[in-house]
């Protein structure tokens, strides 16, 4: 199986390359406090495109991400704020966030799913409307500015993100959990195996007594969750949120599923892909800080450049034929 | 007076950043008061996220709301000024906050922050207190006319100070975008002594980043517009963001109010108002301080 | 004996016109039951309901005497009843093994991959299948993806098996295998219902027949009691003298010859000619190249050779240059290449040669024209015009493809499995059909898996052998022996070859 | 066919509602004055929409219109401030604008459809990847600022937009013909039928003598036409282009094409639905300005949720049974 071979190693060539030319420009490109960076970032879009991989493998899409990421956000910043005078400030406040982070990622992600498969709405627009309503909902609750973590519990709470063990930050391992645990989902288990059924099919996956519109929710509800668990990593950092939070996460979440190798009409899901595609996105912008190009204003020309060639290395001329 | 009512138009960007939730904020705080006060006033009220849209909601405005007095902080200039110069061919009264108009002599009233002592007395900030040879890094915003004012301003203060601006990137006035700039400015530059981050918003990412990095006595940082977190530390004398300046996003309401006036009373209120941007360190610091504010 | 599974008077309609009209009819253990009839008479349906996937509009199902509690072929399955269906139920995008143990994979938590490829590998070998369990179904010809599918009931452990035409895309090699699966598990009990259009497979398989015509119960014999014929008059209500057509005597000049044609990987070294008004046959078997070379003659595929029409070297580079030689291809995969599902019949039907219908803006009288010609012309059976062709019955499919194939009136037709899936009645109107065109002047080329239509239809036949011409047959030379014998590439006579398919 | 006409109807259905609620919220609403504005606002997106019909009907996407029309919108202008001194102010000089206009639009479309149909890579990545290039560029050359024709070039050039005849103004003259053209271009010509058979399934259409690829490029080359034509009408209303000229027009036309009844897999396309569809959209801006609301943070929420209501009326309970 040449062609398969050609697309597994595609992406993995374009990060390799990239990796090479960061390398070339710039001597700290390499340094484990770079790469930290590099890895840390990535973890928020990474374990969202994860979640966002068995979506569209099974057919799905989901715009809402980044807004409901902002939305979650919000919510935990509040309902932490709002019981610090009870809880006071220790693990039971954080534990206590990121339970309210899971449940309203979980609330968010049932709803885009019910709407989608109950209703029988096409996803695009669904969550193109909970996109605007999520994102209205957190300039409204922030009164257009920014909802800000509790000077004190902040301080508490930080090192969730830039803490870590044997010197690896926790958004890196939480990230690296989820990429694995999201392999083995979509290779060793049911799950997985019918959420391409689903999108290869899905009345032969109907026929076959795989619960379509369940699975279905279930890639939504799973999605919420994780982005519910990105924003647990993503408040500590900078402990605020505000209408531009999480901003165009969704389209570089979509776009690290595709460049990773998933097809958007479904069918054939890659979680490692994916993360590939992640740390692609991730590169290119760490690169064009790092290198003096001629003008910022470029920077987005460059990248989609980057991002064309990178599938373009990928697809190789094995596409000419077409799927 | 009070046989007639008057309709005021207000259309502002809307609150994609700090400086403009505040302004957003401001905005509806003031309608919500003279709305009480004045009940012959009745306010419409329409943020917009782009150009094009704006000048949409202005000709709804026209066409549907009858309005009698616009409020306008345009989105851009450029493409703003034909629009709003059709409200006032209608014979409408025009305030025009903050970005002007391409076309002098269109609008009635002119309040503004001044975007060019904005750059510049953040320049002046910088020279007064760098060696020269000194090396400092710029977070730019959002691509557009009046960043490029702010730093043209601030470039040519520093000039012939030997201070050497070492990278300039897009934060977009974006907290978590400055955030991720200023970590890979940490990773490539060795020496940093002063950031001019432009931006509250952005001021606050880069601290985080340099706390990260653990280099938070190595350089110090000056964002800008009044942010009250930022004012806060200034007053409490916190080295790292020793001072600010200001751009408030209370303009809006001196704006508003003043075409109110104009409408309730017979208060003169031509002309043109300029906010200056004044440094705020922590002897004045208290001036600055609104802790209700969102912003 | 009490039935397993039964009908009892059930109707069944689709929007305001009715389909079946009060089917009664049962499945007993160790039986095979054959349902017989015309394209569109309904066998599809009985099939589907009886397997849980569609609900009869009135009348019962009775599983072991009390009614059926299933309400989905899901849950039909779960209680024993399996359908092989007439359109392919598989995930393109998902390997052999994925399909065949979608919907009930081994394992716990994490998936059994070994597991369920050794019993991919086990019932593919049971079918002498050679696919690999690793092979993504969207890359297998028609007749690999059959058997996946023949392969996934039987590990569904059925207790009634129900196949919808089983052996239409299949190789009589398969066919065989099939068949005896299909003893092994009457023998154990099994109760069997089969369709398809060929007979001779059903007086050879069934010990009960029901015939049926235009949705209701015309007939029903024990094994022995129709001919072959006497099922053929059964199902079309009409006797049915000649099958195939008289052999025609003079042909006009080569109008098409190919030397050296090679269409990689496959495909090496063709050469063969064809005459004015002849029709030749090509056959082999699955995977000897036959779809190759002949998506290559008409540009579909990438090829090398010399090519010349009337005695002109052409080069054809795509569909249009084929065309525009005036060559058609009828392709054998019609759910994937042949028509849109989704459309309607005229849609399907004009969409290679809309250039002739209207200049800038498409006529629509002249569309619904053609399409009131080709529905008499080729008897297609469609319950209502502006359906969508994928309600159609399989057979009316075929025919509305045919109709389709031959609507830019071409001088040279390639026709891949031409009488895939139609009835007895029509395969005879549609040989004579062909025949007329032949007499008319055309060039037909059939390939086709069915060996009596390869022997009662052609001029000559060519056998094709793993990608090379093997021999070519002409005239007295053809008989079944000799074609099957290059086929096989024996030396020794293969008389004793029991082929099912035996005229 | 009952299904047929509840789709058919669905979207004319929530247009009428919106037209309802709007007259009922707002004398002025049926004003000549309001209903001009409208659909002259409407015409940008509503011409880019049409192409993006045929785009999405044969099996494509483009990203790339917004960013797309800034950088048509930018070379035009500075064409037409280069060309000033030789040509000066008169319909020459319009013209030559409009002349490049097309000509940039005819390029840019063409090349994302030679990198999707030639190279073979996913449309989403290709027009995600020139969407960014298209911007850039445009904030590139306008120096972060803004690109401005000159004023008496603008004032000469403003009754394009601002004109009409028989009092109806330009833009909806030229939408309205541009959606009669696509209609008829989609249901009674080849390129529609075409395009039709190659989304729902191309291989058929291969085997069918369809020329795929070129029909595709076909449908990316139009749509960039047709956002050169939007532009040639834009100019004139606004006089200058920067990097937030035509922000997410893109989401805005794929949405109105999705609300009018195109399928997002391909393979049904309806013109008419497509104009239903923008109109809703521009109508439901319209009304939020008409309408003294809670507050206008919540304007995103009430978009988000009339758009996934618009859809639920048109597919109604049919869709529970899916296509
Ligand atoms: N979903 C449907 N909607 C409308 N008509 C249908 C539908 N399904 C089947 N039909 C019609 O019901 C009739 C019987 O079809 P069926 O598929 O049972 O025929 P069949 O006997 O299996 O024919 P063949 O031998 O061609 O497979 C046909 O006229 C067909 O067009
Ligand atoms: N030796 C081989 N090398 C490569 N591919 C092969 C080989 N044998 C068979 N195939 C593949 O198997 C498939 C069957 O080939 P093809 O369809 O041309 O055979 P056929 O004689 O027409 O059989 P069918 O009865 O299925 O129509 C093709 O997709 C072909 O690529
Ligand atoms: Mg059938
Ligand atoms: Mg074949």
């Amino acid at each position: 199986m040449p062609k398969l071979s050609l697309s597994t190693t595609g992406p993995l060539a374009a990060l390799v390359l990239l990796i090479v030319l960061g390398a070339f420009l710039n001597d700290n490109f390499l340094s484990a406090g770079n790469i930290t960076n590099v890895l840390a970032r990535s973890a928020f879009i990474g374990m969202i495109a994860v979640g966002m991989t068995f979506v569209i493998t099974s057919g799905g899409l989901d715009l809402s991400v980044g807004s409901m990421a902002a939305f979650i956000a919000g919510m935990m910043i509040m309902a932490m704020n709002a019981m610090l005078p009870t809880l006071g400030i220790g693990i039971p406040l954080v534990l206590a966030g990121m339970a309210v982070a899971l449940l309203v990622g979980l609330l968010a992600g049932l709803g885009n799913g019910l709407l989608i498969t109950r209703a029988g709405i096409e996803p695009f627009i669904v969550t193109l409307g909970t996109m605007g309503i999520f994102r209205s909902l957190v300039t409204w609750i922030a009164d257009g500015g920014t909802l800000s973590l509790d000077f004190e519990a902040r301080q508490f709470y930080r090192p969730v993100y830039y803490g870590g063990i044997f010197g690896i930050a926790w958004p890196i391992i939480v990230f690296a959990v989820v990429a694995v645990a999201g392999e083995i989902a979509m290779r060793h288990t049911r799950f997985g195996r019918y959420c391409e059924a689903i999108g290869s099919n899905d009345k032969v996956a109907r026929y076959s007594a795989v619960k379509v519109e369940r699975m279905q929710l279930w890639t939504y509800v799973a999605l919420g969750l994780l982005v519910g668990l990105a924003t647990i990593l993503y408040v500590p950092r900078l402990g605020s949120a505000s209408g531009s939070t999480g901003l165009l996460w969704e389209l570089e979440a979509i776009a690290a599923v595709i460049i990773g190798g998933t097809a958007l009409k479904g069918g054939y899901g890659r979680v490692w892909g994916t993360v590939v595609g992640v740390l692609i996105l991730s590169l290119i912008d760490n690169i064009l800080n790092l290198a003096d190009l001629v003008s910022p204003y470029l920077n987005g020309a460059i990248q989609g450049v980057i991002i064309v060639l990178a599938v373009v290395l990928q697809r190789g001329k094995s596409s000419a034929e077409g799927r | 007076a009070q046989d007639k009512t008057f309709v005021i138009g207000v259309s502002i960007p809307s609150a994609t950043h700090g400086f403009m939730g505040g302004l957003n904020w401001h905005a509806q705080q003031t309608i919500e008061r003279l709305e009480a006060t004045y009940p012959q006033l009745d306010f419409v009220l329409a943020t917009v996220g782009e150009p094009g849209k704006q000048v949409d909601d202005l000709e709804d405005m026209l066409a549907t709301r009858n309005i009698d007095g616009l409020v306008v902080l345009p989105f851009e200039s450029e493409p703003l000024t034909g629009p709003v110069k059709a409200v006032k061919d209608a014979g409408k009264w025009v305030t025009v906050v903050d970005r002007g108009l391409s076309q002098p002599g269109i609008e009635d009233l002119y309040v503004a922050g001044d975007n060019t002592a904005f750059g510049q007395v953040a320049g002046e900030y910088f020279k007064a207190n760098l060696q020269s040879g000194a090396k400092i890094v710029v977070l730019r915003g959002i691509p557009t006319t009046l960043d490029n004012e702010r730093v043209d301003a601030f470039q040519k203060a520093i000039d012939g100070s030997g201070i050497e601006i070492v990278d300039m990137q897009h934060g977009n006035w974006n907290r978590d975008d400055a955030f991720t700039v200023m970590q890979d400015f940490l990773s490539k530059h060795p020496k940093i002594d002063a950031v001019w981050a432009a931006d509250d918003d952005m001021a606050l990412g880069v601290m985080e980043a340099i706390a990260q990095a653990g280099r938070e006595d190595e350089m110090w940082i000056v964002g800008g517009a009044g942010m009250k977190e930022i004012i806060k530390r200034i007053m409490d004398g916190d080295k790292q963001i020793p001072v600010n300046v200001t751009y408030p996003p209370a303009q809006i309401s001196a704006a508003i109010e003043m075409t109110a006036l104009r409408f309730v009373s017979d208060t003169p209120v031509y002309g043109r108002f300029i906010i200056g941007s004044t440094l705020v360190t922590q002897e004045n610091a208290e001036r600055f301080y609104f802790p209700d504010s969102p912003f | 004996m009490t039935a397993v599974l039964e009908l009892r008077d059930v109707r069944k309609s689709f929007g305001p016109i009715e389909i079946l009209h009060g089917i009664d009819f049962a499945l007993h253990a160790g039986e095979v039951h054959a349902l017989i009839g015309e394209n569109g008479a309904g066998k599809s349906t009985v099939m589907k309901i009886l397997g849980g996937y569609l609900e009869p509009t009135s009348g019962g199902v009775l599983l072991d005497g009390k009614p059926a509690q299933y309400h989905s072929g899901a849950a039909a399955e779960a209680q024993g009843v399996v359908v092989i269906h007439q359109e392919f139920n598989l995930a393109p995008d998902l390997t052999v093994a994925d399909n065949i143990w979608l919907g009930r994979e081994m394992g716990g938590l994490f998936l059994d991959h070994k597991a369920m490829r050794a019993g991919a590998q086990a019932l593919l070998d049971q079918l002498d299948c050679p696919v690999s369990p690793d092979a993504r179904i969207r890359d297998l010809a028609v007749s690999d993806r059959q058997m996946v599918e023949i392969a996934k009931a039987l590990g569904r452990k059925a207790r009634v098996l129900i196949m919808d035409e089983p052996s239409a895309v299949l190789t009589h090699r398969e066919v065989e295998v099939l068949f005896r699966m299909i003893d092994k598990l009457r023998a154990a009990g099994v109760a069997l219902l089969y369709t398809s259009h060929r007979l001779e497979e059903i007086s050879h398989l069934a010990d009960r027949i029901t015939v049926l015509r235009d949705g209701a119960v015309v007939r029903q014999a024990q094994r022995g009691e129709l001919t072959e014929d006497g099922m053929a008059t059964a199902m079309v209500g009409r006797d049915l003298n000649d099958i195939f057509p008289p052999r025609r005597a003079d042909f006009g000049p080569v109008v098409l010859e190919v030397e050296d044609f090679a269409v990689p990987p496959l495909v090496q070294g063709v050469s063969l000619s064809l005459r004015r008004g002849e029709v030749l046959g090509i056959s082999g078997l699955v995977g000897a190249g036959r779809t190759e070379l002949a998506e290559g003659l008409v540009g579909l595929r990438p090829h090398h050779g010399q090519i010349r029409r009337n005695g002109v070297p052409v080069s054809i580079r795509n569909l249009s240059d084929a065309a525009h030689h005036r060559i058609a291809y009828l392709t054998e995969d019609r759910k994937e290449r042949g028509l849109l599902l989704a459309k309607t019949l005229r849609e399907n039907l004009t969409l290679s040669t809309l250039s002739r219908f209207g200049g800038a803006l498409i006529s629509r009288p002249a569309e619904e024209a053609a399409l009131t010609q080709a529905i008499s012309d080729f008897d297609i059976r469609a319950p209502s015009r502006d359906m969508a062709v994928g309600n159609l019955s399989g057979g009316n499919q075929q025919k509305l493809l045919l109709a389709k194939t031959m609507l830019p009136e071409p001088e040279i037709v390639i026709i891949d499995e031409p009488t895939r899936g139609i009835d007895i009645g029509t395969k005879s109107q549609i040989y004579h059909f062909i025949d007329r065109l032949a007499r008319e002047g055309l060039s037909v080329i059939v390939i086709s898996s069915d060996m009596p239509e390869i022997l009662g239809l052609s001029d000559r036949v060519l056998v094709m052998r793993q990608g090379r011409v093997a021999g070519v047959l002409d005239g007295a030379a053809i008989s079944e022996t000799a074609v099957v014998r290059l086929v096989m590439g024996t030396t020794e006579t293969v008389a004793d070859e029991k082929a099912p398919a035996h005229a």
